[in-house]
């Protein structure tokens, strides 16, 4: 019923303005075309005006209502990620010097020169020295920014330090999982052809480096201050993997390896304090569509201390024990039994 | 595209005529064989992408070494020169039927189209030979610590490393993109060669039934020809990318 | 529509090709239908893309039902989308696919072929002095090839899978495994097909119009004399003949990954837990095919109205445009650079770092060139005599979407800046500004200009002016907040955000942003109504010359026939903009060179 | 209808090229010259593959001929049998300028194509790359022609 009413009100709108439409023709053949033709020029010329004015206003007020909800306000939680803040910032002031001078001068000469019975246009066909100051001001700004851009850029996607913490994370439709190395800081090799209901990534088991290898789901856990490298996978179609918080995303491809790294500089525990949210968490989005749940194919990460990593660290089992608990000599069977449960994928 | 086309007041761009004194037909043939050449680029450049992307590859020595009726013979190159040289052979004797066109001779011309015809089919019929050598060819592979027999299709690709095996050299299975790219773009390849035939034999019987004479011209021929030569070209390119290295 | 004129097409190429005879008469179906005047087949173009935008428009409403109140359930939809939306509530699946339809359509069909379909072949002929395109057959192909490519996007619309739902880019492995989604079934072999139609449409469209505009010109018509839309439209075609093969290809290696076992694009799948066979394909590969041709796209979609608004800024300011050979000369630096950046959708794939940093360089680049037109059409406004008929307010608002979304472009062209923003909501606003309503303003411009010369009425100008103001507030309202989305890493094509803390907190703002949407998309159908009711009730055209323009269409008959003009194709003296020159309000091209003339460009 | 007497705004034109077969056969016999020296180098590659140490620059170096010689063939084969070195130099240059682009497209699709690669090889920079060793001299030094 609701429904209805909404229609009909939407009809009756339209109809009321293609009546006034079709009356208003008739006015202007009663006045004169020419009477209403300038009559209309200058309610334009005005509403343009106005539209500057208002649409600048709105900006502002924009601004103030949502400036707050971006991630700007936080900061950057990644060392990395404050060259990209720092980067947006010069931009954006660009672009808004830009963006202010060019709209208010395309309205603001709308409005001034609308039509004019005694006014004639001027005939100014072109004129070389202008065209030399905006081609050359805009390339010299340009330059400028791609060379800092770009030496963000190849500071951010260079070689990660050599004493990075390496994590493989893995995408599927639609959770991540993550590995992670073991004492012998080398993940073990993968070969998709493997992959079964319990080796769901496919780990080759013959490689003795996988043997040390930790296998968790969805969140995941790195220490502060300390560089993350992570090695990225896919197993089905394009993910990727989206860090907003610490201004990074790599996409996951099934059969090319990615990589990104960065150096997490304030743990969860400090984010809940310095944002007021107890239930802050750093999310992992999938930013590249990747099928009906896409939406839904969220990742966990928690930074937090060294110590607290390391802990974390050693109550994990490694995945081969887990798997072939009898291939292991004496391990807590224990734990392991409790890790299987969690080691199988879990199905959304 | 045209940074001539910003030159002012040459005689040629001043409207009024054709810029490039050729016939619209004959432009629009030009760009279209140009468009064509990205569609064929993209498919040589992907097949090179893929190539650069993997450590290996199958050696074209290998895998094309057969001819017919010549049974097991090592002679690695020699069809695939055959073929380039009745594509060159037929392209010659297009520019002929072109030329005795100019010259506004009939029976000139019905003669080189039909040997360019002719050069077409068999061109098509070694194609057709090679492809079903390849795919019905029988190689032992070493899959799995098992020896299978494959031949060459889009999924399956024997041309891989050898190793040893039980005392003999067997080769392990290469990369799969080989086959693919190589029917993919032979095959597209083929179909222009296929659809050049068909336009050649339909110039053929319009040649044969007087309409260029009453024409006045056979600006047609000409058009039919940039095709069979584009053919050629991109044969040219195939021949570099799959056979030679 | 009376024909007053009708030249027979041999007659239109020139003496070469008329050695045959054979008079047709104008039966209904070789006059509306099977149509090879370019005025008839632009007019198809324009219409079928007005529907296709009604449909491609309402996709994005309902959708954005869906993100504005993903609480409710709206039991109508259910009756409209069948099992799609059982109880009211959209499935994702059929988001994914609305969206993907939504791109696709907007696009390919509305921008592309209604865009530069209609006005390449309106104007080309009329405004470089043609009796037709360089080939009506070609032509008349050209729409059909399109007719046929709709029928079969339509047609994916009701297989029982769904149409494709793996975006509008169709990247694979996604767009490849019938596995690893619904829309990747035959709805995507026919999104494949359709397109493969399209390109087929584009390239006879395309090469008809270079050469048209190299051969066909009216004596004196020098390059240098053309108008500015003859320009853009020039190198529309330029890009669409170049970059659409490679689309081609790209969709033909695709079908092959799909049908035939290949592996392209495939590698190390395992998928719904069948681990496939495919080895060594890249799935980057297609993007990298696919923005071969998606970025100079965005250029096919845009220059076209670039070069109306040019057009139309200069008439309706009664001054000559400004800067002419420069306007030209960043018309043709945007269409080369628009083929050497199509990397920068791409820098989050792992693209090598290095080979990133050259698109970048290249990217930002085409700042330059846009900044050029910017500046020109500002200082054609300065000191000049506007006139705001609704062609002009359209292409005023064109230049300011043009600023605004240009100018977010500097933000994801600069790879460390992407490294945050890609596929956010801050790249939704920016494309959707830029090239999706900019073009539309460049759009309606033109039909509004030119209504008078297509179908010899004007359109309702309150009527119009209320469909500006609202859908030019409406574009601001919608995209501009959607910036500070993405600036808080908001991904693009979600369904519903509900389930991320980090995200949810723009629930209000996305309900907002729905509501403007339903009124602009409602608004659009004053256009609608104003464009079918003007054709035969409109206000005629008594004028030859409405709008006291320069260009060579306006000295044809009220209502041209197969041929344009009557008699002799006239001959042209000048440039398109000799405004304001000499104390003449303007001097149309056909006018020859006083001797007490001032010299000018 | 008639009363216009149709001034389209196109020209006939007048052919020029029309000038002996002697250019064709000649262009024929460098085709076939050129074919076979590809052939030549083509074996001589195999050959050096057969060898005991094949040599990478060797071959890389062959192969650059071979791609010369393609581009000389494609050459004649435009502008003699499709006449284009006939035509007016503007006309050329719209055909050759646009074909340039495909400089920067081989390239940046080559060099992304060999980045991954290398991510291949060393699991996103996560393992050392198998050595060179390894692809160079694989058993009976068959298909390990490496481009790079």
């Amino acid at each position: 019923m609701k429904e209805f009413l909404m229609i009909a009100l939407g009809v009756l709108v339209f109809v009321v303005i293609f009546q006034i439409a079709k009356a208003s023709e008739y006015v202007s053949v009663l006045k004169g075309e020419a009477k209403t033709r300038k009559q209309n020029n200058k309610i334009n010329a005005f509403f343009l005006l106005g539209f500057l004015v208002f649409g600048l206003i709105g900006v502002w007020y924009c601004n103030e209502l949502y400036y707050g909800k971006t991630l700007f306000p936080q900061g950057s939680a990644s060392v990395e990620g404050e060259e990209i803040d720092r980067m947006l910032l010069i931009t954006i002031a660009i672009t808004g010097f830009v963006f202010v001078i060019t709209q208010a001068l395309l309205f603001w000469f709308s409005f001034k020169y609308q039509e004019q019975d005694n006014r004639k246009a001027l005939y100014f066909a072109h004129s070389n020295k202008l065209e030399l100051i905006w081609t050359i001001v805009p390339a010299i700004t340009m330059m400028v920014l791609v060379v800092f851009g770009l030496k963000a850029w190849f500071k951010i996607t260079g070689d990660a330090p050599k004493d990075s913490i390496v994590v493989e994370v893995t995408g599927h439709q639609f959770a991540w999982e993550f590995r992670y190395p073991g004492a012998d800081k080398v993940l073990g090799k993968k070969n998709y052809k493997l992959t079964t209901a319990k080796n769901n990534l496919g780990v080759d088991f013959d490689d003795p480096a996988s043997h040390d290898d930790i296998h968790v789901n969805t969140t995941m856990h790195i220490p502060v201050g300390v560089p993350v490298k992570m090695v990225i996978h896919s197993q089905d179609v394009i993910h990727d993997v989206g860090l907003p918080h610490f201004r990074l995303k790599m996409d996951a491809v099934p059969g090319i390896p990615t990589t990104q790294w960065f150096t997490p500089k304030i743990t969860t525990a400090d984010m809940k304090k310095k944002t007021g949210n107890p239930d802050f968490t750093y999310e992992i989005s999938c930013d590249q569509l990747c099928g009906a749940n896409h939406f839904a194919m969220r990742g966990v990460i928690i930074v937090e201390t060294m110590e607290e990593y390391k802990k974390w660290l050693a109550e994990q089992t490694s995945e081969y024990s887990t798997l072939f608990p009898a291939k292991v000599p004496t391990q807590n069977v224990a734990d392991s039994a409790k890790l299987v449960t969690q080691v199988l994928p879990q199905k959304k | 595209m045209s940074t001539n086309a910003i030159q002012t007041n040459t005689k040629w761009w001043n409207g009024g005529r054709s810029p490039f004194n050729v016939s619209y037909g004959k432009v629009m043939m030009w760009y279209f064989l140009m468009s064509d050449a990205f569609t064929f680029g993209a498919f040589l450049i992907s097949y090179g992408t893929i190539r650069f992307s993997v450590n290996n590859w199958a050696d074209p020595n290998h895998v094309f070494n057969a001819f017919p009726f010549a049974g097991h013979a090592n002679l690695p190159l020699a069809f695939v020169s055959l073929m380039t040289f009745i594509l060159i052979f037929s392209s010659v004797t297009m520019v002929l039927a072109v030329h005795e066109g100019h010259k506004m001779n009939r029976k000139g011309v019905e003669k080189y189209m039909v040997l360019t015809i002719l050069g077409g089919l068999a061109f098509l019929g070694c194609q057709a030979w090679e492809w079903t050598h390849l795919i019905t060819g029988d190689h032992a592979v070493l899959v799995n610590g098992q020896i299978e027999h494959w031949g060459t299709t889009v999924s399956k690709n024997p041309w891989g490393h050898e190793v040893m095996h039980e005392g003999a050299m067997v080769a392990t299975p290469g990369p799969i993109a080989f086959g693919g790219y190589f029917f993919g773009i032979t095959g597209f390849h083929g179909f222009h060669v296929f659809s050049g035939v068909i336009i050649n034999v339909v110039m053929l019987i319009k040649t044969r039934l007087g309409h260029f004479d009453q024409r006045g011209h056979y600006e047609m021929i000409e058009k039919a020809g940039l095709y069979w030569h584009f053919v050629d070209l991109v044969w040219v390119f195939v021949f570099l990318c799959f056979y030679l290295i | 529509m009376s024909s007053v004129a009708t030249v027979h097409h041999e007659d239109v190429h020139g003496s070469h090709d008329s050695h045959h005879e054979h008079h047709h008469h104008e039966t209904f179906i070789s006059k509306y239908i099977f149509s090879q005047d370019h005025k008839m087949i632009a007019k198809q173009f324009l219409v079928t893309g007005i529907i296709w935008a009604i449909i491609g428009g309402l996709f994005s409403v309902i959708f954005r039902l869906q993100l504005g109140y993903p609480e409710a359930t709206f039991p109508w939809l259910e009756d409209l989308l069948g099992h799609w939306a059982a109880g009211g509530k959209l499935k994702p699946e059929f988001y994914y696919a609305l969206v993907t339809m939504h791109g696709t359509i907007l696009v390919f069909f509305v921008l592309t072929a209604g865009l530069s379909g209609t006005f390449a072949n309106f104007l080309i002929p009329l405004q470089v002095g043609a009796r037709d395109m360089a080939s009506p057959m070609l032509n008349m192909l050209s729409y059909w090839f399109f007719f046929l490519s709709s029928i079969i996007m339509f047609s994916s619309l009701f297989v029982q899978t769904g149409p494709a739902s793996g975006g509008w880019t169709i990247y694979p492995p996604l767009s490849a495994l019938g596995e690893a989604s619904s829309g990747a079934k035959i709805g995507m072999d026919l999104w494949l097909v359709s397109m493969a139609m399209f390109i087929v449409s584009a390239l006879l469209g395309g090469l008809n119009y270079i050469t048209t505009i190299l051969n066909m010109r009216t004596k004196g018509m020098s390059m240098t004399r053309l108008p500015l839309t003859v320009w853009a439209l020039f190198f529309t075609a330029v890009l669409g003949v170049l970059s659409f093969p490679v689309l081609l290809s790209g969709a033909i290696l695709l079908l092959f990954d799909r049908n035939l076992g290949t592996s392209f694009f495939l590698s190390d799948i395992v998928v719904a837990g069948k681990i496939l066979p495919n080895e060594g394909g890249s799935a980057i590969l297609f993007q990298h095919l696919f923005w071969f041709l998606g970025h100079p796209e965005v250029y096919i979609i845009l220059l076209p109205a670039m070069g109306m608004s040019s057009e139309i800024i200069s008439i309706n300011s009664r001054k000559p445009i400004f800067g002419y050979m420069a306007m030209v000369g960043s018309i043709f630096a945007i269409a080369i650079l628009a083929f050497l950046v199509w990397a920068h959708h791409m820098f989050v794939t792992g693209l090598n770092p290095f080979l990133g940093s050259v698109f970048v360089l290249l990217t930002l680049l085409i700042a330059v060139p846009s900044a050029i037109k910017v500046f020109n059409w500002l200082t054609t406004l300065w000191k000049a005599n506007i006139r705001f008929t609704p062609g002009m307010l359209f292409a005023i608002g064109f230049v300011s979407l043009f600023i605004s979304g240009g100018l977010t472009g500097i933000f994801l062209g600069n790879s460390a800046l992407d490294l945050h923003l890609h596929d956010t909501y801050f790249v939704v606003a920016h494309f959707h500004i830029v090239m999706g309503v900019a073009s539309m303003f460049g759009m309606f411009a033109g039909v509004y200009h030119w209504f008078p010369k297509m179908f010899g009425r004007f359109m309702n100008n309150t009527l119009a002016y209320i469909h500006f103001w609202v859908t030019l507030i409406g574009a601001y309202l919608i995209f501009w907040p959607m910036h500070y989305q993405g600036l808080a890493g908001m991904p693009r094509r979600y369904y519903d955000f509900s389930g991320w803390s980090s995200f949810n907190m723009f629930n209000g703002l996305n309900e907002f942003i729905s509501f403007v949407a339903m009124i602009v998309f409602a608004a659009q159908f004053l256009f609608v109504y104003n464009f079918f009711y003007s054709m035969y009730k409109g206000r005629k055209v008594t004028d030859l010359n409405p709008w006291g323009a320069n260009t060579l269409e306006w000295t044809t008959p009220l209502n041209p026939g197969h041929g344009n003009w009557p008699g002799e194709i006239p001959e042209v003296y000048r440039g398109a903009y000799d405004y304001a020159k000499d104390g003449k309000e303007f001097i149309p091209q056909t006018t020859p060179v006083g001797d007490d003339e001032s010299k000018g460009h | 209808m008639s009363e216009h007497a149709v001034s389209s705004p196109e020209i006939t034109f007048s052919p020029e090229h029309a000038s002996g077969t002697k250019k064709i056969w000649k262009t024929f016999w460098i085709l076939s010259i050129i074919t076979i020296a590809e052939l030549g180098i083509g074996l001589a590659i195999y050959n050096i593959h057969k060898g005991p140490d094949p040599s990478a620059a060797l071959v890389l170096f062959f192969k650059g001929m071979v791609c010369i010689l393609t581009l000389a063939k494609a050459y004649y084969i435009v502008s003699i049998f499709m006449h284009l070195g006939d035509e007016i130099r503007n006309m050329i240059m719209t055909i050759v300028v646009p074909l340039l682009l495909f400089v920067w497209f081989i390239t940046a699709f080559l060099w992304d194509g060999n980045a991954w690669k290398n991510l291949r090889n060393t699991d996103g920079g996560s393992r050392t790359a198998p050595t060179e060793q390894v692809q160079q001299h694989a058993p009976a030094a068959v298909d390990n022609h490496e481009k790079k």
